[in-house]
């Protein structure tokens, strides 16, 4: 990701180079963020989209379950806020902020089960919590401690990645190994496991990712890609990554592919669901193009008024995941005004904790760079490090020079 | 324009303003190259000068940077990609290394393949992963291919032109950390300074030399600085290409001093330096009078931001190497 | 590809574990030739197939032309023999044999103009006839003497490419590049160009392929894919390489995907034909199946006995592209005895010929290890071939050691 | 089936076969590597043996196998993955230098990687483009991985196993030359007779050490039994591991003959030969009788099969290196 915008100088916004279609500009239509093919339970306005095939799921639902979705949306939204301030002050490199795709990850993550493994970007904060990993490893990553040391077995999240597409393949390499301990189509709730392999838009041009799609149809592999379409990949829109949409790259490699609102959490709960679900029980990978926005900069460092204009993140913004689904949980009483400020407040303290525990991280020890390297020793790293140590030795008692 | 102060990132935004000026088939190709002008702004402005015919926004995807752009050059273009961080390039080895270094000698002859593939390199900006990586070893292994580096805005303006007109494939690296770092450049000189392919000493000395480009550059000169009030007289040369190697410039260096420390931030093992210090060694045998010092990035992978302050070769490190050199 | 089996004992041919469907070994049936979308003119028996797309453009074609493919399919086949038997004589490496895809070869290189460019693999030996390459330069890579060092402006036929998918990248931004010329959509019969990009069936599941799909798509460029699924990629089947037939892969890149009788050059050519007019006339992509046989083992190396049966290639020896071709043009009154026989003649010269050239083909100047690696002096080059040369004087007038 | 000669084909395969047996989670991956038993049969029976879900016929990409197996590894499998050849691994270089070689230190530790990745590699075959190659130069660069060559059929049957058992990934060449040579191989040994990483002797010497591996060890050892006739006492080392790189074997022995000749079949430039050099230099400064010589591939890509006997370094210009060295 781009993590430097050295010589970015904010052009004011609306230059005469803006790439959005002019149709959005001028006239928000509901249909065009996703099309008539786009799985919508809830509407920005928070109405329930009847639908035969998802209702089921959503109806299985406690208040409490629907409640806790809430909870999940306005906590990692803070913690992102947090994250983005305190690299404005110079406390983290770098941030990439999820605004506005917090939906799609909520709804993501708690359609998985325990023994699910989601194999991320590094954008998927809110997958990352719904996975139990606390979001100081996240921002201990993007303040240079260190480089997502979590233990993937742990919460069944593996490392945050960066290189585009690497992830994808890797993921459906796991769920060969998920086919080959014969944990799928068991039947048993407790075994039966999936893999969460995700994307951005921009990713899906990447030869890895269609390589997974290959080889998750060639083997009828347990994975769900999820594609996170927030239309933009830093600086390009959609059309510079792929002439088709995105959800019917899948038929091509033999499995379905569907799009799903990406900004109601709902319906990516529930087609989430529904595909790991068929993943478990052996009928194979499929993809999810969940059909949401990137509110932010593509990073801190990204400027983009240079290259999208402001009137697109407006129509956006009617959008929001969070304020819909706040109002339909208000409209059916699931949850009332009490409810919502005892989250706020549990916000609050979330955000001061992420403040605190930043400042006060300690720097991670310079044997860090030349230990496991390797699992077994290596000549040329322990060489490397025993002259390293003896270096530093030399200047013990000394002043550094220069 | 005639002299000016100018940035690395402004001197190669204008020396590629100048190449598209002049030859029409001069493309640029990238993510995020177009209205953005580049993570970094190398190419702010071109596509809005230029359009979109000529400063291409392309897919995410490396190897099909790499494989249209040789594709591009076949029908006559040529075409200087953007790879937007040295950790990036992988994706496109195959096509760099199986076509873009093998046209040439496979067709016998028959087809040139002018592509100029820029990439910022090294660290030392505070990046995640991936980001600071100095992989030149990789592309200097391969042979068919031309790798430079720019260490300063005159060069920065007059190397990327250069590269642009050679008819063979050139991997460009550009210091990131140097970027914004100012220099002069007479943009209005009628031509190079010098060769895209020779060394530049950049500061004489007697007791020993220091060899280094790109990034290191800067960190060698200050030592020598520092080494002159010491009473050490340092020369320092700044290799510009890594293949090829102006060998001849080191060695007749060597032979006044002496003695050679390396200085780089990719590792050591199997590294450029490791082919200087084998190159130098052969030729100047009887000359030497201490084993080539190379002073590199530690062998490991580059470590998380906070700790590259300590895995980065910096004046100290190379003071070091100057002394370990001294004491034979 | 694989040019080694150094370890190939033949097993016989059928063991247990062969992978064709017995379906079709016990049952020979046309539609199992590629289903009811596989575009067909002309049936294995030689019996013209009506199709409204199609039937006007070979009505367009003249008996001389007609004639001409016939031609065109025996001489390249013969070639092919030769070679593959120049190789068992130990004067060739290795040989690629394209036996069985000639019609699918000749058609796609006919459908071709001047001005076009084919971006080939390793087995385009009908492609590279169509473009009037000679055939010996096709061998002398096979023989070790280059690497196939024709100039690709010449014959519109770029050098073979053996790295599975390096090609059509290449060719769609040549396709790009033919853009940029204003050489697409003119209107103008000499001008506008398009390319052809080759790739097998195994070659469809590599990151390359899928890559050059995204590009030409999102650029709409004047490329054909030109997929030859001769059902092997070596020693695995087309289920190995993707789960969905594979012209249905184009769609969700954007384009239309259709598939061929690769046996049939009339709908071969038609096919090609029209998918290459669309691209010069700035339609964009397309992809095209031309569903064949790989008639041959994967190269002179390779034992195909050791992974398909017999009964297969029985089954494929009925769908012979030449003889259905010739049938079809003899009741049609199109060529008559005579005419083969003279083609037959033709073969036999061409045969001798390919032998005697192949035998007398000069061995390569040991300068060739070190010109033309760069274009411009090369430091390092330059000192090894000095080194090189030295070293190879000392030996004159002594005789080599050991 | 105790000592019994036997070939180094047939020794990795029995080599497979043992580890499989040994451990379940033992899986091999690549492009027909099952009923053909891949292209060299290294893989014979094992599919038939084995079944389909532990030697995997893959999709015809190697971004794929390596990132499939990276994956595979992750969950606890331990994946063999054959790329068909040296020069067909470049697609998969962004998995192994950005994920397979970092995962282990990425996680600090908490996650390990234990691929094998097996190449065919080098010349003598008489091969197209692309099947001919000596690439380890550049894994050799890339910290994080392993990185050895077997020269005989007992290591070949004894560093497949080490090679599966270890923790880290590695990168194992075969000289696919020298697949049909014969050597004796003890099945029934309890154990290996020597570390993975460790080089060995493989005739001892005085006047000078040759520094070898891989298909480079006979040619080696032939130019030693030459030279003996000549009355020259040559110590021959098989490294067999250049990642890490045994250098005080290479060291001991260069203290004793005070000469080094370093022979491989990559080009020179940047290589594996260059890291000796500049390595051995460095330690043995004053013991050092002259330079460190290097006997290698051209610097160019490897030429078409009719040119390759000039191309790769035999007996005479092995012998050539020894004189150039024992003429300072
Ligand atoms: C192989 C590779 N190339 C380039 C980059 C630089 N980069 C980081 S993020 C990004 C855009 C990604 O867009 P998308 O896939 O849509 O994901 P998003 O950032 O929108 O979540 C790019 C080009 C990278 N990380 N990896
Ligand atoms: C990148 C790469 N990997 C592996 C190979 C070895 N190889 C050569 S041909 C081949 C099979 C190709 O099958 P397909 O694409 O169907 O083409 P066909 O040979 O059937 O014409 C393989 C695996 C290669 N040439 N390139
Ligand atoms: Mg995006
Ligand atoms: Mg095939």
């Amino acid at each position: 990701m781009s993590d430097t915008d050295v010589a970015a100088s904010p052009s004011g916004g609306m230059d005469h180079h803006v790439s959005v279609d002019p149709a959005i500009v001028t006239e928000p239509r509901p249909a065009a963020d996703g099309g008539p093919d786009m799985v919508q339970l809830l509407t920005p306005e928070g109405e329930r989209v009847h639908h035969t095939e998802y209702d089921a799921i959503i109806d299985a639902l406690s208040h409490d379950e629907l409640r806790a979705f809430y909870r999940d949306l306005v906590l990692i939204r803070r913690v992102d806020q947090e994250a983005t301030a305190l690299q404005r002050q110079g406390e983290l490199g770098l941030w990439a902020s999820l605004l506005g795709q917090e939906a799609a990850q909520i709804g993501c993550g708690r359609a998985m089960r325990t023994q699910d493994h989601a194999f991320p970007g590094y954008r998927e904060h809110g997958i990352a919590w719904t996975r139990g990993l606390d979001p100081m490893r996240l921002i201990a990553m993007y303040r240079g401690v260190d480089k997502g040391a979590w233990d993937p077995a742990e919460f069944g999240f593996h490392g945050y990645t960066i290189v585009i597409g690497n992830q994808s393949l890797i993921g459906t390499g796991y769920a060969m190994g998920i086919q080959r301990d014969g944990a799928v189509g068991t039947g048993d709730d407790q075994r039966d496991a999936a893999v969460i392999a995700c994307m951005g838009d921009g990713a899906t041009a990447q030869g890895d990712n269609n390589e997974a799609f290959v080889f998750a149809g060639v083997y009828n592999s347990p994975v769900v890609f999820f594609c996170q379409n927030n239309q933009w990949a830093i600086s390009e829109p959609n059309a510079r990554q792929t002439r088709a949409p995105i959800y019917k790259r899948a038929d091509g490699f033999g499995f379905p592919g569907i799009r799903v609102d990406g900004n109601d959490v709902l319906a990516s709960y529930a087609v989430t669901k529904t595909m790991l679900d068929r993943a478990r029980s052996g009928d194979g990978p499929s993809l999810v193009e969940a059909y949401t926005y990137r509110m932010a900069a593509h990073t801190t460092s990204d400027d983009p008024t240079k290259y999208r204009v402001s009137a697109e993140v407006e129509i956006w913004k009617l959008r929001d995941p969070i304020a819909r689904y706040k109002r339909w949980l208000m409209s059916e009483g699931i949850a009332d005004h009490d409810y919502f400020e005892a989250i706020d407040r549990e916000a609050d303290e979330l955000g001061e904790h992420v403040r605190t525990a930043t400042v006060s991280m300690p720097d991670p020890d310079v044997g860090d760079i030349f230990d496991q390297v390797y699992v077994e020793p290596h000549q040329q790293v322990a060489d490397d490090k025993a002259t390293f140590t003896a270096y530093l030795e030399s200047f013990e008692g000394q002043e550094v020079q220069a | 324009m005639s002299m000016q102060k100018t940035t690395i990132a402004k001197a190669l935004n204008t020396g590629l303003r100048r190449a598209m000026e002049r030859d029409p088939k001069v493309i640029l190709q990238g993510e995020d190259i177009g209205k953005l002008g580049g993570v970094f702004r190398i190419t702010e402005h071109l596509q809005k000068d230029f359009g979109e015919d000529r400063v291409i926004d392309t897919p995410l995807a490396e190897s099909g940077i790499l494989g249209t752009g040789i594709g591009l050059a076949l029908r006559g273009y040529r075409p200087v990609i953007e790879i937007q961080f040295d950790g990036f390039v992988y994706p496109a080895f195959d096509q760099i290394v199986s076509q873009l270094s093998k046209l040439h000698s496979r067709s016998r002859g028959a087809v040139k393949v002018p592509v100029v593939v820029r990439i910022p390199m090294g660290g030392g900006i505070g990046a995640v992963e991936h980001h600071s990586e100095s992989n030149e070893a990789y592309f200097a292994h391969t042979l068919g291919l031309r790798v430079v580096f720019c260490s300063n805005p005159e060069d920065a303006y007059w190397m990327i032109q250069q590269a642009i007109e050679c008819d063979d494939p050139v991997i460009f690296y550009e210091p990131k950390r140097r970027y914004h770092e100012k220099g002069e450049v007479d943009f209005d000189a009628p031509s190079a300074p010098r060769d895209l392919f020779s060394a530049h000493t950049v500061r004489e000395g007697t007791d020993l030399t220091l060899a280094c480009w790109g990034p290191m550059v800067k960190v060698c000169l200050d030592a020598a600085r520092v080494a002159a009030e010491e009473g050490r007289s340092l020369e320092v040369i700044d290799l510009r290409s890594v293949s090829p190697l102006d060998i001849d410039a080191i060695t007749r260096s060597v032979e006044k001093t002496g003695r050679l420390v390396v200085a780089q931030e990719a590792p050591s093992f199997v590294s450029v330096g490791s082919e200087i210090a084998a190159l130098v060694t052969e030729r100047c045998f009887y000359s030497l009078e201490s084993p080539v010092i190379r002073v590199a990035g530690w062998n490991t992978p580059y470590p998380a931001s906070k700790l590259e302050e300590h895995y980065l070769p910096d004046l100290d490190r190379v003071l070091d190497g100057v002394d370990r050199a001294l004491a034979y």
